[in-house]
């Protein structure tokens, strides 16, 4: 009879302690379990696939594998004229089409020299914030459904339509946007679109309390994430997470703040980070609350940038789209936003042509992702989800 | 036997299965329902005309004549068996579940014994067909199924104890005789605050017998896809469902019948007396049963939609760590208090 | 089925038999709780409250086995076709294959370049009903639901008519 | 810190490095030679003056003559940026020291690169590829790339309509 022995896993030790510990534990029977989560899976939030090695319900390693939604993004693009790509970059992340527009036009306009006007920077502020608000919507939404809470999905997904609702009548576009342009937008704002703004605004006051008094401070939900998957700042930064993910680890860091761009340093907002509020700094529970805190800061900015726009003159918001770009400045430049899932780069690299000659999406669901297989031994598989959740990605990205 | 006695007995038989059937049914449309209204829609509408009523109808009947499945790998005689196992174990505990003063399949004077007894074969049921299936989402719901209905017997079993005891019978008629006269003698009132511990303790437990939200640990739709019935498909997945809609309106009950006064009407004047007319007594029994039966499936599906789910090892601690002292203390002062009445 | 199907005559007893069988089969399309790419998206708007897919009695479910139709909600690449045709082999009869969006129409945008795209699922699975657009609206997708219904209304077990 | 001076002390401290300063882009680029890149790699994250502790981007290029790897740096403490290039000519295939003992981060950029560019990264931990099945044939984002026509007996190209058309005419 073979004795069993048992792991005393000290409270606060770190992943890769842990993950140390398990390897140097032998299994009594030397079997474990492998067992493939996804690619159709409720909670991989797509087409992700983790190879789980298991003893009972213990994870002892986890693999990510990716590439389900390899859809050639970077290939694709070099046989686009530069306006071209930014349909393209509507489809990476595609619960936030408009951040990722603003990234990769912002990025080409540093390159090519091309000056904007202010009005046209506070509505692509207006816009990818507005984006943000509802991509944060559907992380927090099915987070819950992850941890098995039906209804919040449900309410937020209801909240968001109203945001898409205001992009609808912005662009045509629900899902995917395709508003922004090298220098400028597609058109300018429709009549009384504001003032929808503000209604949508006013209506949303107190909403997030509900969501709060729901899901976040629900004592299962609680109990089912504080102490779970710790993602140190130090880990953080090592494995390239980045946005909500970092600052979930107590690091002030947004770029929007550190690195402004589009004029965003003359607003007014905070950045929220966690602290260990039912927990300790960085496990699950941080980085869902750095996403709520993150909407009020968004619908603050929001606010802003409307009145800005109320009493800024009209201009001609296509003023600055350079008319031919067959001829454009060769080089390269690596350019980043603050994404809702973190830190976008775009590396572009112009041979002087009409095409972009090489374009890489630093995409920042893509790093958050790998830090994976380094938390997760020692999780249970409801943690796995939970992990997998919190870390919030979106395969399109990730893949490509 | 005359043929009387077997008309009697095909009649309580075929008395028993419509009900589980209507109850399932009906369970299984306000499920929808109540989940569509609580999420600010509308849940079905179409199907049959008013509000969609015959959703269900035609789920079954769909579910009825879709391929039956049965995986390459899978334990063949088992897969087959275990969801006639779950539906016969639910379906048998009907039987002495006292639907009204007469209406009852037959009252033993075990009754609420047999009924823990065969409830509890529903494991085995659940517990085959993870197994069975040979796919490792649906092992690890048998397993967390298992383990939690195992766990959850305990607790369950000591908060049946403290109506019994105060009663002092384990046949249903007279758990639910000694509660007549209006609601103050409702067994959850007696003995205050110890028999309402109890109900509370048989009702939390009982969400995790039946794996209800917050203990859906078995088939938690994010973590193990459909847990253990992942590999079933048409008819025997049907079984299952069904299995599970008449199992939560066998557990209400039960807590019905021990704690919240059975076919009692809450006032005594609601009531008809047996002397004046039989029939219209059982029938007015029978409804005061299956509404209070109602309210609490209702309690069940609002909660359902309303909580996130719990984890393994939380699951286990609330079970272990919290209801069974609490039971345990519980049965020791009711006794004490019995032994200190009654001498 | 198979038992039944495509051995009688089309008499009274079969198309009373064909009237229920298409009548629950077309209310009751439990789609796969399954996305692919951005039209996910759209299928998990259209899931929630305000189009409410629940109100045609479309519920999705988790597993293969449960569900009637599988609804491909976006780019199916070579990796993943591999997957969806398991998927697909998994569903018991009968079963439909919606396919929601340009990308699986077609491959869309990455018809041209996608190396790891494939042009079109129908090139491996059988497709009942194509919803257009990138993504399509939930609109759209109600419509294409409904599309499928009309189609199951006209199915039979009866012997087919040479 | 600027570029041009993290470029004058590696070179003092790399001198068999090979050091190049590209300075015709908007940002200055540090180019090296692909066996110093770990090297340097680790002096600039560690070294306190640099701490160049987040690996911002690693990207795999093909110019007209050669193969590269792009690391870009930045530091979060100092709040500067550097960007390094190693490169070598198409005719062989590109040898890069892996960084993600460095930077764990650089684990899956350096895969994907390898999976699109064929850029092999020495004493890597996991040297698979990443996005595309591991049986594929060829780099994709190679320009000379042919892409394939079937994997797995699945067709990768679109239907030509036209053509069948026709084959029914006739």
């Amino acid at each position: 009879m073979s004795e069993i022995r048992e792991i005393d896993i000290p409270v606060g030790a770190t992943p890769q302690k842990i993950s140390q510990m398990l390897e140097n534990f032998e299994d009594v029977h030397g079997e474990r379990m492998v067992v493939q989560m996804g690619p159709q899976h409720p909670a991989t939030h797509g087409v992700l696939r983790v190879e789980l090695e298991t003893d009972g319900e213990m994870i002892m390693k986890a693999t990510p594998h990716i590439g389900y939604l390899h859809r050639c993004f970077e290939k694709t693009c070099e046989s686009m004229t530069w306006q071209q790509v930014v349909a393209y970059t509507d489809r990476l992340d595609y619960c936030s089409s408009a951040n990722n527009n603003l990234g990769y036009v912002l990025a080409c306009e540093k390159m090519f020299g091309i000056e904007v006007s202010e009005r046209v920077q506070t509505i692509r502020v207006l816009v990818s914030e507005l984006n943000r608000l509802a991509s944060h919507f559907i992380a927090i939404g099915t987070y819950g459904l992850d941890i098995g809470a039906w209804t919040p999905f449900l309410y937020l997904i209801q909240e968001r339509e109203h945001i898409l609702d205001l992009f609808d009548r912005l662009c045509g576009g629900r899902l995917l946007l395709n508003y922004m342009r090298i220098g400028g937008l597609t058109h300018d704002l429709p009549d009384n679109w504001l003032k929808e703004v503000h209604e949508y605004l006013s209506y949303m006051e107190g909403k997030l309390d509900e969501v709060n008094s729901l899901l976040s401070y629900n004592k299962i939900f609680v109990e089912r994430l504080a102490n779970v998957a710790i993602i140190s700042e130090d880990m953080c930064i090592k494995y390239g997470l980045t946005g909500p993910n970092l600052r979930g680890a107590g690091k002030k860091w947004d770029l929007r703040k550190n690195e402004p761009y589009c004029g965003y340093e003359t607003y007014d907002f905070d950045i929220p980070v966690g602290d260990g509020e039912v927990g300790t700094i960085g496990d699950c529970w941080d980085r869902y609350i750095v996403r709520v805190k993150e909407c009020e800061q968004s619908m603050r900015i929001i606010k802003q940038a409307t009145e800005r726009l109320e009493k800024m003159p009209g201009d001609d918001v296509l003023a600055a789209i350079p008319k031919s770009m067959t001829k454009v400045a060769p080089g390269e430049i690596y350019f980043r936003t603050e994404h809702p899932k973190g830190e976008l780069g775009f590396y572009i690299v112009s041979n002087g042509k009409k095409f972009p000659w090489r374009l890489k999406c630093r995409a920042p669901s893509f790093s958050s992702l790998s830090v994976m297989s380094a938390v997760s031994p020692g999780l249970l598989i409801a943690d796995m989800v939970a992990l997998i959740g919190s870390i919030d990605i979106v395969l399109g990205e990730v893949d490509r | 036997m005359t043929w009387l006695d077997l008309l009697i007995a095909v009649a309580c038989v075929a008395g028993v299965l419509g009900f589980i059937s209507v109850v399932a049914l009906v369970a299984i449309w306000t499920e929808r329902k109540i989940s569509a209204h609580i999420h600010d829609r509308l849940g079905p509408m179409e199907t049959g005309g008013f509000h969609g009523w015959a959703q269900t109808i035609a789920d079954m009947v769909k579910l009825l004549q879709k391929e039956d499945i049965i995986p390459d790998a899978a334990d063949k005689p088992l897969f087959k068996l275990a969801p006639y196992i779950v539906l016969s174990a639910t379906i048998a505990s009907f039987v002495v579940l006292p639907f009204g003063a007469h209406l009852i399949g037959t009252d033993l004077n075990i009754g609420i014994y047999y009924l823990v007894a065969i409830s509890s074969l529903e494991v085995a049921g659940i517990l085959m067909a993870g197994w069975a299936s040979n796919n490792k989402w649906a092992l690890f719901g048998g397993m967390r199924s298992a383990s939690q209905m195992i766990s959850f017997e305990i607790p369950i079993g000591l908060s049946l104890l403290i109506p019994i005891m105060i009663v002092g019978s384990l046949s249903m008629q007279d758990l639910v005789g000694a509660q007549a006269g209006g609601f103050w003698n409702w067994g959850v009132f007696s003995h205050l605050p110890f028999a309402m511990i109890a109900f509370i303790v048989y009702f939390w437990a009982s969400l995790a017998e039946v794996n209800r939200t917050p203990f859906d640990l078995p088939e938690g739709e994010s973590e193990l896809v459909a847990g253990f019935h992942v590999e079933y498909s048409g008819m025997r997945f049907a079984m299952f469902f069904l299995a599970e809609f008449a199992n939560m309106f066998l557990v209400a009950g039960v807590a019905v019948a021990l704690f919240l006064g059975g076919w009692h009407a809450p006032f005594s004047f609601l009531e008809i007396s047996a002397e004046s007319n039989v029939i219209l007594h059982n029938l007015v029994g029978f409804f005061w049963f299956a509404s209070k039966g109602m309210v609490l499936l209702f309690i069940q599906q609002w909660l359902r939609w309303t909580l996130p789910r719990l984890r393994v090892d939380q699951l286990m601690h609330v079970c272990w760590k919290i209801f069974l002292p609490f039971s345990f203390v519980n049965v020791l002062i009711v006794s004490l208090w019995i032994v200190l009445t009654q001498s | 089925m198979g038992l039944i199907e495509g051995r009688f005559e089309p008499n009274i007893i079969v198309t009373s038999t064909d009237a229920i069988f298409n009548w629950a089969r077309s209310r009751s399309i439990w789609p796969l709780t399954f996305g692919l790419a951005c039209c996910a998206i759209e299928m998990m708007a259209t899931n929630a409250s305000r189009f409410d897919l629940d109100r045609f009695g479309i519920f999705p479910r988790p597993t293969p086995r449960q569900s009637d139709c599988l609804l491909i909600s976006g780019t199916v690449t070579a990796k993943m076709g591999e997957r969806l045709v398991t998927l697909y082999e998994q569903m018991s009869e009968p079963r439909y294959v919606i396919s929601m969006g340009s990308c699986a129409n077609s491959g869309g945008p990455y018809c041209d370049h996608g190396y790891h795209v494939i042009k079109g699922v129908d090139q491996i699975l059988p497709v009942d009903v194509y919803i257009p657009g990138c993504p399509p609206r939930p609109e759209a997708l109600i419509d294409g639901f409904l599309k499928l219904r009309d189609l199951i209304m006209k199915e039979t077990i009866a012997k087919p008519s040479a | 810190m600027t570029i041009p001076e993290i470029f004058n002390i590696l070179q003092e401290k790399f001198p068999e490095a090979e050091l190049v300063l590209e300075e015709n882009n908007p940002d200055p680029i540090i180019r090296a030679k692909c066996e110093a890149i770990a090297d340097i790699s680790l002096l600039l994250r560690d070294d306190p003056d640099f701490s160049f502790d987040s690996l911002m981007c690693l990207s795999g290029v093909e110019t007209v003559e050669e193969f590269q790897t792009v690391y870009h740096l930045y530091s979060m403490l100092h709040n500067h940026k550097v960007t390094l290039r190693a490169g070598g000519t198409k005719e062989e295939e590109l040898i890069v020291p892996t960084v993600s003992h460095i930077w764990p981060t650089a684990d899956w950029h350096e895969r994907e690169s390898f999976d699109l560019f064929g850029i092999k990264y020495t004493d890597h931990p996991d040297p698979r590829r990443i996005l595309l099945p591991d049986d594929w044939v060829g780099y994709p984002l190679r320009k000379d790339y042919e892409p394939q026509k079937t994997w797995h007996k699945i067709p990768l190209t679109a239907i030509d309509y036209k053509e069948e058309d026709n084959g029914d005419e006739s």
